[in-house]
């Protein structure tokens, strides 16, 4: 309500926040390095203690979460200046372009799935010979490896444009209708159209293909949509911590920016459950085999059904129910919680996603897959550091945010 | 013509009373009495209890027995009579639709006399009677012979009023002819074994069969029997230690319904297969494949068959000299053969009677009995002599009765101006037809099932023909019309008060054959067995082996010839005037309403036509027009032409459809030389057939015997699923699960299953209009489909099996209906509640079968075949979708008696009505609860050959199909 | 003492809003607004707490999804027929069925809550009304005895005012 | 938000009100002349419709296997059209969207209309219209209810409810402005007006809750746009068929609808703002992003497209195979062709800004748009039902003149009811427009920046 809006204006009016340069303290960065270690030596020890298989289901899995993630809130960032979004000047921006550098690490990653091809792909040991021509292994990391580069190629174009004066100036807010610099309106959407095709090529390469038998043609967009979502989350997570660290009157701390990042994290999870919902209805009235296996043997049978019910809980329930009142989105800690949950339940998702179709009648979790993914955080952490200084500098610059805003 | 009393309408509140009387006081009302069937006693009429009555078929020669449903007082439907030996309890698609036949809207309602002017008038039987009399007495007055009556085998007692009354007029003119005849078999008969009756068939017992152009399983004799003993003969059997099934070659210029279900089609010019059967003659006799007391005289008979080396033969017929060795061989070496022949010209039936019987084979697989019975047909001879004597007008009186010369009769016969010669022509008949359009009297006769006749198909069969309910319309028995016209104006004194008397009479005769039983007693046995049935005795042949008539080698064949064959359904035409049989898709053409030439694409590409131009075909008789259908099922240089259309007259549905190939051939010939030219006319084909090819769709299945006798299941590439997949609970069918089982190995196409379900379903004809658009209502139909060129050696001739209802567990179309109009019943039906439906058709979207109808007009039954509608089924109206059900009412029946009797239900007690119909057994109904039953049973023998339609659907069909058998090409 | 009511007119919420502030500020709390559009200011200025619409709509939203629950669980067991193996209680088309049915007489509740809250359809007129409130002017109708009437015409002036009338116990017109 | 009103002296909210109401005077001939033309082809469908309920649905083309064609395909059509007037009314409103102000009242008008229209064709295509109720639970003594397991009946519930809905909304927006008109109002209409104002005089209480249950109407709205095409959908995509059965259909039907719906926005407003001279009330600004939603919609669209055929191929089942190669190549391809060239590569164009503010182009593409759209719905529902799994009972189909005459009243009727509409009550929402006038002065501003 623009009243309250006129409160913050007058607020931050009386008070400027302290600028902060950076957040991320040697400590931080120390504990990410050991992370790192951690999941390098559980990956190197599963593979020698031959137990290869399950240290790579860990790797693909946290490989799509994390590539997800940053991806997500990158074209989150160039969601804002396709909807002309001001509300909070540029801080979205920075704080969705900040776990970026991932991608670059994601992508070399991603080839290192190479060596585990055999134990990943079921089509690699048995070949199929109606979809040979599509999976085959030079193929599949050709297209994919591109797809991922150029991915990351116009991503960083995109965040060095908007990063750069004009952008900036931009996000804040005037009287007058005028649009983002040219190259912003020429890369935002190219990121955009590239992230639908692409991770639609992922989710079809690197989940789909491992029950090769199984199609779904929504497929692609709800696991691009997924990772969209788990990148708004992670934004919301981050804005909620670095709203503790930045001090008096950090844009953070105006309620109506965690009101639009709160609303945010519920609309996106609304949409993802309605993509759920409309494949496993169509798949469930359908009643074909080849389609009904895929969730029969995560939804409706030991072990993974409750796997797949917490998915829905963690990623739907809890953000629907606990974000629905305007109070809990502003209310940091609910929504910070809500956000963490929420990320921790789309990993889940892509681990329901991808280990049953390798190991259908256990759960493989256990210390290796922990500690694995330990690694990954850890990479992904330290990639962020830059880009959460970013985040903290433009938070704490007091800049006005746009009238739009309620 | 001027309008006489609306008689539909009058027996319709007839029959309506009946069963309103019947209702209320049964048996006491005077009315009542003296409607209901007069063979029943009143009590026995209870409305919505269906009483039988055991009689026989008319529709063709062969006599089967039938047993008509009766309800209310009207015949609703006709099924096989199981206790007899042809028949067996079936009836084929033509016998069943007697009763359109029976019921039809354009059947003669009252006696109608042709004025001066040539108007029709009608008048009251008296005066018919009467104007009759006067004729017949002035004819018998002017001298010897002038009175001819001219029918068709209609049984011996109606044969022997006919003789008796022609004789009251001094005259002996009666001809009895049947235009689909056995002329050329006796002759060979007489040739050889100097008699002129024909032999029975066991294909059952042979081991290999060859048909030179006879297509036993369509219209060649008794089809019913011999379809099914020939699917006996196609069962996997362990013969000489291995699994096989009997092996059948085709030898003819068409792939007809019958050459399709044959291991091998050998396509050869008409007239040809002669040839070729000499050629395999002598190749068993120089490869000495002969039985050594056969008692020919070998030497003799290779000297005659000198002209038909293969090689000669291969020469003028094209048949490679290794096929008709190979022929040979195979015939030669059976252990037990048949070679049966269907052509026009005798020569092939005495090469394949000599075949048959060098090889040792007679009072094997195919037999003479003693006391055939005595020839119902004139010869040629005494029907030529007939007309010759009306050309030269020395008839004045003709009396046509069950027959139609004009129609039938070849062109070279020239009957119409015969006729016309005839100052007195005296029609008694149904529906006015192209013979009753040259009469100056026409007198409504009943129909077969209305009167009370015989038959006496084979030696050892006698059917009794008892009416089965009370005249539809105004008309007579022909054996009451000849004997009250011989009462009335000739001083004979006929044995006989009536027909009915006339038939009681000869079967009282026949007591003392049936262990002398008491006449009474006899008389009511025969009429609930429905005939007399008695032990065969092979007779003693006296075998000619005197060197005879050594055969000419044909002369080279015209580079294109027509050849005409009589319509599965519609005969020699008489079926044309029953919507039924018009809407039947012909099994191999899928065509309906409508005749077609039936060209080799080679031809067309001569001719220059494509699919649907009109082209003309001229022969020396005379030409007629026909629209092309290229398919290769017929042999290049040949015309291919359906009989039995091109009907001038016969009432609404036969008129002006399609063309008469009668009227382009010779007498007693069913080809000609022909030339054809395109007329630049085009008519549309019409067919509810979508596309030929299966596309390598799990519809209709196929195995090859061998396969089978490897045990191997031939294996889809198809990915399997991994795992579990099945995502509802099951559901519990505590009771009975209604299942079937379909052989299609056994299935000939032969559509009886079709008709049967028109006629229990009250499934309406839609006309040829409605099928070109898509909306023939069939419940039931026949898929055919083509093998790919490329898999033909792999697979059968045509791909021909019953596609219904699959009655699916998870059926696609009942959850998308918005209102429970399609559910599922508690016996595993897939019901359909038409009064619920409201007509969305999302049904039939998401049905993979497409076995759904929806009514997109009104149904008609012009009266009164609205009178043989089933009273136990809904008639649907329009906006309502409709489907099999497994005949509901049926498992009703059978369930409630049951309860009644308070018993359980017995295995067998339900028959659906196609399966009831099917000649070969090739439907198997039960409860799939009940691993005892027999249609599991034969599921599980048939392990190896079970399939479920477009199973990877998962829409779990109760219907189980088993693989059509067929043997891999190349092999021996 | 007579009550009187004074009409005052603003050309834009801005100064509407402050003009009210002011009056709340000095309690003379008696008086009553009419404006073109839903203003924000003005709402602020007035300070009401939100609108218990949305309780309607809430027990709306929840009577739908038991509704959709009774006919869809109830019915289904009427006669338990079995349509294509479905279960008969299929949650995914329950849901839809549910989900509609709450949005439904959510929105019906809602739409006669608005018009409940807001005293429409109705016949009389407020005090003080006038067309111009529907075009183009934000109005305040203050209720004050005429004791008061020169500080409220005051207060009203200095914030923007454009006309102020006084009536004796003023009628609609 | 009014923001001072000095920096830019016009149009103020006089401005608005003579210009939005102005629309609303007394018609001339021509217009009356129109309206009596578009009823008469309504009238011409009814008759039809008469006949075709009398001797049944043969009066159509449908056919085995065909058993929908036209008539839902009309439906899914006008829904479609009317998921726009939803979208901008109520999600932007959630979005807090500014150009929406000036083009909502309209887009939902034409909402109301449309899902009128649509509604009837489920009807039209029943084979026993009269007892269309048995969809719809009602107490009966035997206690028969519909299948909710079907969705026919989840559509019969979205579409009512969707309707019911958009009313209500529809008529909440409708009260401030119909009690504005009353005031400048003189004889009957002023009667007319008061009646339909039911007493509204603006005051800070009605506002308070109005402006709450217009933010909760639009909650519920979003969604329940969502959800109906969805249903409409799912009537199709829960079938097991060829060329139905696809989980993307319900997001694909969806971002479908809008894209038709928006240019179906388009199709109607260029010519009203030439005709009506409203160019100050809708700006290019306006159009720009219209034209931006037509552009994303359309990408959305061909990503569907590209991601079912990929799919066909990659799940490489002959039996779907060949639905996709009948539909592409089959002799139906030439629909197809058209579809893919109208609602893919066309308007790409708009990707150019100067396009998207060239109204004659605007207008073109968004007629291309529609056409395309109608026929997509087509090529998906008679185009899959005509190859099956039963190659046997494949067959073609040709719409009957009685089938084209009641789509061509459909359309009729809908532009009739609309034009109607748009002489008697306010087809511009002024409450709103008042609220946004920053942003139209602000979109005023640019267009003469643009013209100069």
């Amino acid at each position: 309500m623009s009243s309250n809006l006129q409160l913050a204006h007058r607020k931050r009016a009386a008070t400027k926040p302290q600028a902060v340069e950076s957040v991320a303290g040697a400590t931080m960065k120390a504990a990410a390095g050991a992370m790192i270690v951690l999941g390098a030596i559980a990956f190197v020890v599963a593979l020698s203690r031959g137990r290869a298989a399950i240290a790579w289901e860990a790797y693909l899995v946290n490989l799509l979460f994390f590539l997800g993630v940053a991806q997500g809130a990158v074209v989150a960032s160039s969601s804002f200046y396709l909807t002309q979004a001001k509300w909070g000047g540029s801080t979205p921006y920075r704080l969705g372009e900040a776990f970026a550098p991932f991608l670059w690490v994601g992508f070399f990653l991603f080839f290192g799935l190479y060596f585990g091809r055999s134990l990943i792909f079921p089509w690699v040991t048995h070949p199929i010979a109606q979809k040979a021509a599509w999976l085959n292994t030079p193929f599949l990391f050709a297209r994919d490896g591109i797809a991922l580069g150029a991915m990351a190629v116009a991503s960083f174009a995109f965040i060095r444009v908007s990063r750069g004066d004009g952008a900036r100036a931009w996000t804040i807010a005037t009287d007058e209708i005028e649009l983002p610099p040219h190259s912003i309106r020429v890369l935002a959407p190219v990121v955009a159209v590239l992230f639908a095709a692409v991770y639609s090529l992922i989710a079809f390469d690197l989940v789909m293909s491992l029950a090769p038998v199984w199609r779904s043609t929504l497929f692609g967009w709800y696991f691009f949509a997924g990772c969209f979502w788990s990148g708004v989350t992670a934004m919301a997570l981050t804005a909620v911590v670095l709203r503790g660290r930045l001090g008096e009157n950090n844009l953070f701390t105006n309620p109506t920016v965690m009101h639009d990042l709160g609303k945010m994290v519920f609309a996106f999870s609304v949409f993802w459950i309605y993509l759920l919902f409309a494949q496993y209805i169509v798949i469930w009235y359908g009643d074909l085999p080849v389609e009904t296996f895929f969730i029969v043997q995560r939804v409706h049978h030991m072990p993974w059904s409750p796997l797949s019910v917490a998915c829905v809980v963690l990623i739907w329930l809890i953000p629907f129910t606990l974000l629905m009142s305007v109070r809990a989105k502003k209310t940091p800690v609910i929504l910070g919680t809500v956000s963490a949950l929420g990320l921790a339940g789309m990993w889940l998702e892509r681990y329901v996603l991808v280990v049953p179709s390798l190991s259908l009648d256990a759960i493989p979790f256990g210390a290796t897959q922990f500690l694995i993914s330990i690694g990954f955080l850890g990479v992904f952490l330290l990639s962020a550091v830059p880009g959460l200084n970013r985040v903290a500098q433009a938070a704490t610059s007091g800049e006005p945010v746009g009238d739009d805003a309620e | 013509m001027r309008e006489g009393p609306s008689i539909s309408r009058r027996s319709f509140i007839k029959l309506a009373a009946t069963a309103g009387a019947a209702a209320a006081i049964p048996g006491c009302e005077p009315a009542a009495r003296k409607l209901i069937p007069y063979v029943v006693p009143d009590e026995n009429v209870v409305p919505g209890v269906p009483s039988f009555f055991a009689t026989t078929c008319s529709e063709c020669p062969a006599g089967c027995g039938v047993v008509a449903r009766i309800r209310e007082g009207r015949v609703v439907k006709l099924e096989g009579n199981p206790a007899d030996p042809i028949g067996q309890g079936s009836l084929c698609a033509r016998g069943q639709a007697a009763l359109q036949g029976l019921y039809n809207p354009d059947r003669l309602a009252h006696p109608q006399v042709r004025g001066g002017d040539g108007a029709m008038r009608t008048v009251w039987w008296d005066e018919a009677d009467k104007m009759l009399g006067d004729r017949l007495g002035a004819a018998s007055k002017a001298g010897r012979d002038r009175v001819a009556f001219f029918g068709s085998p209609q049984g011996p007692t109606l044969r022997k009023i006919a003789l008796a009354f022609l004789g009251a007029y001094g005259s002996s003119r009666a001809i009895f002819y049947e235009a689909v005849n056995q002329e050329p078999a006796r002759v060979a008969a007489k040739t050889i074994f100097g008699r002129r009756d024909l032999p029975s068939y066991r294909i059952d017992q042979a081991e290999v069969l060859i048909s030179f152009g006879a297509d036993f399983l369509e219209t060649w004799q008794s089809p019913v029997e011999l379809a099914r003993q020939y699917s006996l003969f196609r069962t996997p059997r362990k013969r000489r230690g291995r699994l096989t099934i009997g092996r059948a070659i085709y030898v003819g210029p068409r792939l007809s319904m019958t050459a399709s279900k044959c291991d091998d089609w050998i396509a050869t010019a008409p007239g040809a297969e002669a040839d070729v059967a000499w050629s395999v003659l002598n190749v068993l006799v120089k490869q000495r494949w002969v039985s050594q007391n056969s008692g020919f005289d070998l030497a003799a008979l290779s000297k005659a068959v000198a002209n038909f080396d293969p090689a000669a033969t291969s020469a003028r017929t094209g048949v490679p000299v290794e096929t008709i060795t190979r022929l040979g061989e195979t015939f030669g070496k059976a252990d037990g053969a048949l070679a049966i022949a269907g052509t026009d010209d005798s020569s092939a039936h005495l090469a394949a009677m000599i075949l048959n019987a060098v090889t040792g084979n007679f009072g094997k697989t195919v037999m003479f009995f003693e006391g055939s019975p005595a020839e119902e047909t004139s010869t040629p001879d005494e029907v030529d002599a007939a007309l010759d004597a009306m050309r030269d007008g020395g008839i004045d009186v003709l009396f046509v009765a069950g027959a139609n010369p004009v129609f039938t009769m070849p062109a070279s016969a020239r009957v119409a101006e015969a006729i016309e010669k005839v100052p007195f022509v005296v029609w008694a008949g149904g529906v006015p037809d192209e013979t009753a359009a040259t009469a100056s009297l026409l007198l409504p006769a009943h129909h077969p099932l209305e009167s009370w006749r015989d038959t006496a198909p084979r030696a050892g069969i006698r059917g009794l023909g008892q009416p089965v309910m009370q005249p539809v319309f105004d008309s007579k028995a022909v054996g009451d019309i000849l004997l009250a016209a011989a009462a009335r104006s000739s001083s004979a004194k006929l044995p006989w008060a009536s027909a009915a008397a006339a038939v009681k009479a000869e079967w009282l005769a026949l007591a003392p054959k049936a262990g002398g039983a008491d006449p009474e007693d006899f008389w009511v046995s025969v009429r609930r067995e429905g005939g007399l049935y008695e032990e065969q005795h092979l007779s003693a042949l006296s075998l000619d082996t005197s060197p005879f008539k050594a055969p000419v080698p044909p002369a080279a064949q015209a580079e294109l010839s027509v050849y005409a064959y009589p319509h599965i359904f519609l005969y020699d035409g008489r079926g044309a005037d029953k919507p039924w049989l018009q809407e039947l898709p012909e099994p191999v053409t899928q065509i309906v309403w409508d005749s077609w030439a039936e060209i080799h694409p080679e031809t067309a590409r001569k001719l220059g036509v494509a699919k649907d131009d009109i082209i003309e075909i001229k022969t020396e008789h005379g030409a007629i027009e026909a629209p092309v259908l290229v398919e290769s099922t017929v042999r290049p240089g040949v015309i291919a032409v359906p009989l039995g259309q091109g009907h001038r007259a016969y009432g609404r549905f036969a008129k002006d459809v399609g063309a008469n190939a009668w009227a382009i051939l010779a007498a007693g010939a069913t080809s000609a030389a022909a030339t054809a030219r395109a007329t630049g006319k085009i008519r549309r084909l019409v067919s509810p057939l979508g596309k030929s090819d299966m596309m390598g769709r799990s519809i209709v299945e196929a195995m090859s015997i061998e396969q089978l006798a490897r045990g191997v299941v031939p294996q889809s590439e198809a990915e399997e699923v991994t795992g579990p997949f099945e995502i509802y609970p099951p559901w519990k069918y505590p009771g009975h699960k209604w299942g079937m089982t379909i052989d299609v190995n056994a299935c000939t196409g032969c559509s009886a299953c079709v008709t049967a379900c028109y006629a229990e379903n009250n499934v309406p004809t839609v006309g040829k209009d409605g099928v070109d658009n898509g909306r023939i209502m069939s419940w039931i139909r026949i898929e055919r489909y083509f093998p790919p060129a490329n898999e033909a050696a792999q697979a059968p001739q045509l791909y021909l099996a019953p596609m219904l209802c699959q009655q699916c567990s998870h059926a696609p179309c009942e959850p998308v209906c918005p209102v429970f109009a399609s559910y599922h019943t508690e016996e595993g039906l897939n019901g359909q509640v038409y009064n619920r439906c409201v007509g969305t058709r999302y049904c039939e979207n998401n049905c993979p079968y497409k076995v759904r109808r929806f009514n997109w007009f009104v149904p008609q039954w012009p009266a009164p075949l609205n009178l043989q509608l089933n009273p136990d089924v809904t008639v649907r109206s329009a906006g309502v979708m409709e489907k099999c059900t497994f005949c509901v009412q049926r498992i009703q029946f059978a369930e409630l008696n049951a309860r009644t009797e308070d018993r359980e239900l017995r295995d067998g007690e339900i028959l659906t009505a196609c399966q009831q119909a099917c000649p070969t057994r090739a439907i198997s109904f039960g409860d799939s609860n009940d691993p005892a039953s027999a249609m599991m049973r034969r599921r599980e023998d048939n392990k190896l050959r079970g399939y479920r339609v477009l199973e990877e659907l998962n829409t779990q069909p109760s219907i189980t199909y088993l693989r059509d058998l067929y043997r891999e090409k190349g092999k021996a | 003492m007579s009550t009187i009511a004074i009409i005052s007119s603003f050309a834009d919420d801005t100064r509407c809003a402050r003009a009210i502030e002011q009056l709340r500020e000095a309690e003379l709390g008696d008086f009553n607004t009419f404006s073109p559009i839903p203003s924000h200011k003005i709402e602020y200025a007035i300070g009401r707490s939100k609108s218990p619409v949305r309780w309607l709509v809430l027990a709306g939203g929840i009577s739908g999804v038991l509704t959709g629950l009774a006919i869809t669980i109830g019915t289904t067991y009427e006669w338990g027929l079995n349509a294509g193996g479905k279960p008969l209680v299929s949650w995914p088309p329950f849901i839809v069925i549910c989900f509609e049915l709450m949005v439904l007489l959510g929105g019906i509740f809602g739409f006669l809550g608005v018009l409940m809250l807001s005293g429409v359809p109705t016949t009389e007129t407020a005090p003080g009304y006038d067309g111009r409130f529907g075009g183009d002017r934000f109005g305040i109708v203050v209720r004050c005895d005429e004791a008061q009437a020169e500080r409220v015409e005051s207060m009203l002036k200095e914030s923007g005012a454009e006309e102020i009338v006084r009536e004796d116990e003023a009628q609609p017109r | 938000m009014a923001a001072a009103p000095k920096a830019i002296p016009e149009p103020s909210f006089r401005d608005i009100d003579r210009s939005v109401l102005r629309v609303m005077e007394p018609a001339g001939l021509a217009y009356w002349a129109w309206i009596g033309f578009c009823f008469t082809l309504v009238a011409i469908a009814a008759g039809l419709w008469a006949r075709q309920i009398y001797s049944g649905l043969g009066v159509t083309g449908l056919r085995q296997p065909v058993m929908w064609a036209v008539y839902i395909t009309n439906f899914v059509f006008w829904v479609g059209i009317a998921h726009s007037g939803t979208l901008i009314s109520a999600i932007l409103f959630l979005f807090r969207t500014k150009w929406r102000t000036a083009v909502y009242r309209a887009a939902e008008t034409m909402t109301i209309f449309a899902v009128a229209t649509a509604g009837l064709f489920p009807l039209i295509h029943l084979g026993r219209v009269w007892f269309f109720y048995w969809l719809l639970p009602y107490p009966n003594e035997r206690s028969l209810q519909p299948d909710f397991r079907s969705p026919l009946v989840w559509d019969a519930f979205a579409v009512s409810t969707y309707l019911t809905i958009s009313a209500l909304f529809w008529t909440m927006g409708l009260i401030p402005d119909i009690a504005n008109a009353r005031e400048a109002a003189t004889g009957w209409r002023k009667k007319f007006y008061t009646v339909l104002a039911m007493g509204w005089q603006g005051t800070d209480r009605q506002w308070r809750h109005y402006s709450m249950a217009y933010l909760l109407m639009a909650g519920l709205a979003t969604p329940l746009v969502v959800s109906v095409h969805s249903v409409v959908s799912w009537d199709f995509a829960m079938a097991q068929l060829p060329g139905w059965h696809s989980t993307i259909f319900a997001p694909y039907f969806v971002a479908g609808a809008i894209f038709s719906g928006v240019a179906m926005v388009i199709t109607l407003l260029i010519p009203m703002r030439k005709m009506l001279g409203i160019e100050d009330l809708l700006t290019e600004w306006h159009f720009d992003n219209l034209a931006k939603v037509v552009l994303l919609t359309s990408l959305v669209v061909s990503y569907s497209y590209i991601t079912e055929t990929f799919m066909a191929w990659y799940a490489g089942d002959p039996i779907e195979l060949m639905t996709f190669r009948m539909r592409y190549f089959g002799p139906w391809g030439w629909m197809f062709g058209m579809m893919v060239l109208c609602n893919c590569l066309i308007p790409l164009l708009l990707f150019s800004p100067r396009i998207r503010v060239n109204m004659i182009a605007l207008w073109v593409i968004s007629i291309f748009v529609n056409i395309g759209m109608w026929l997509e719905r087509f090529v998906i529902i008679a185009g899959s039902l005509r190859v099956n799994f039963e190659p046997s009972q494949w067959g073609s189909y040709h719409p009957s003149i009685t089938e084209i005459m009641i789509t061509v009243g459909s359309f009729a009727w809908f532009v009739g009811l609309f034009s109607l509409f748009s002489r008697f009550l306010p087809i511009f929402s002024m409450t709103e427009l008042k609220e946004g006038i920053v942003w139209l002065r602000k979109a005023l501003k640019m267009d003469r920046v643009k013209a100069a």
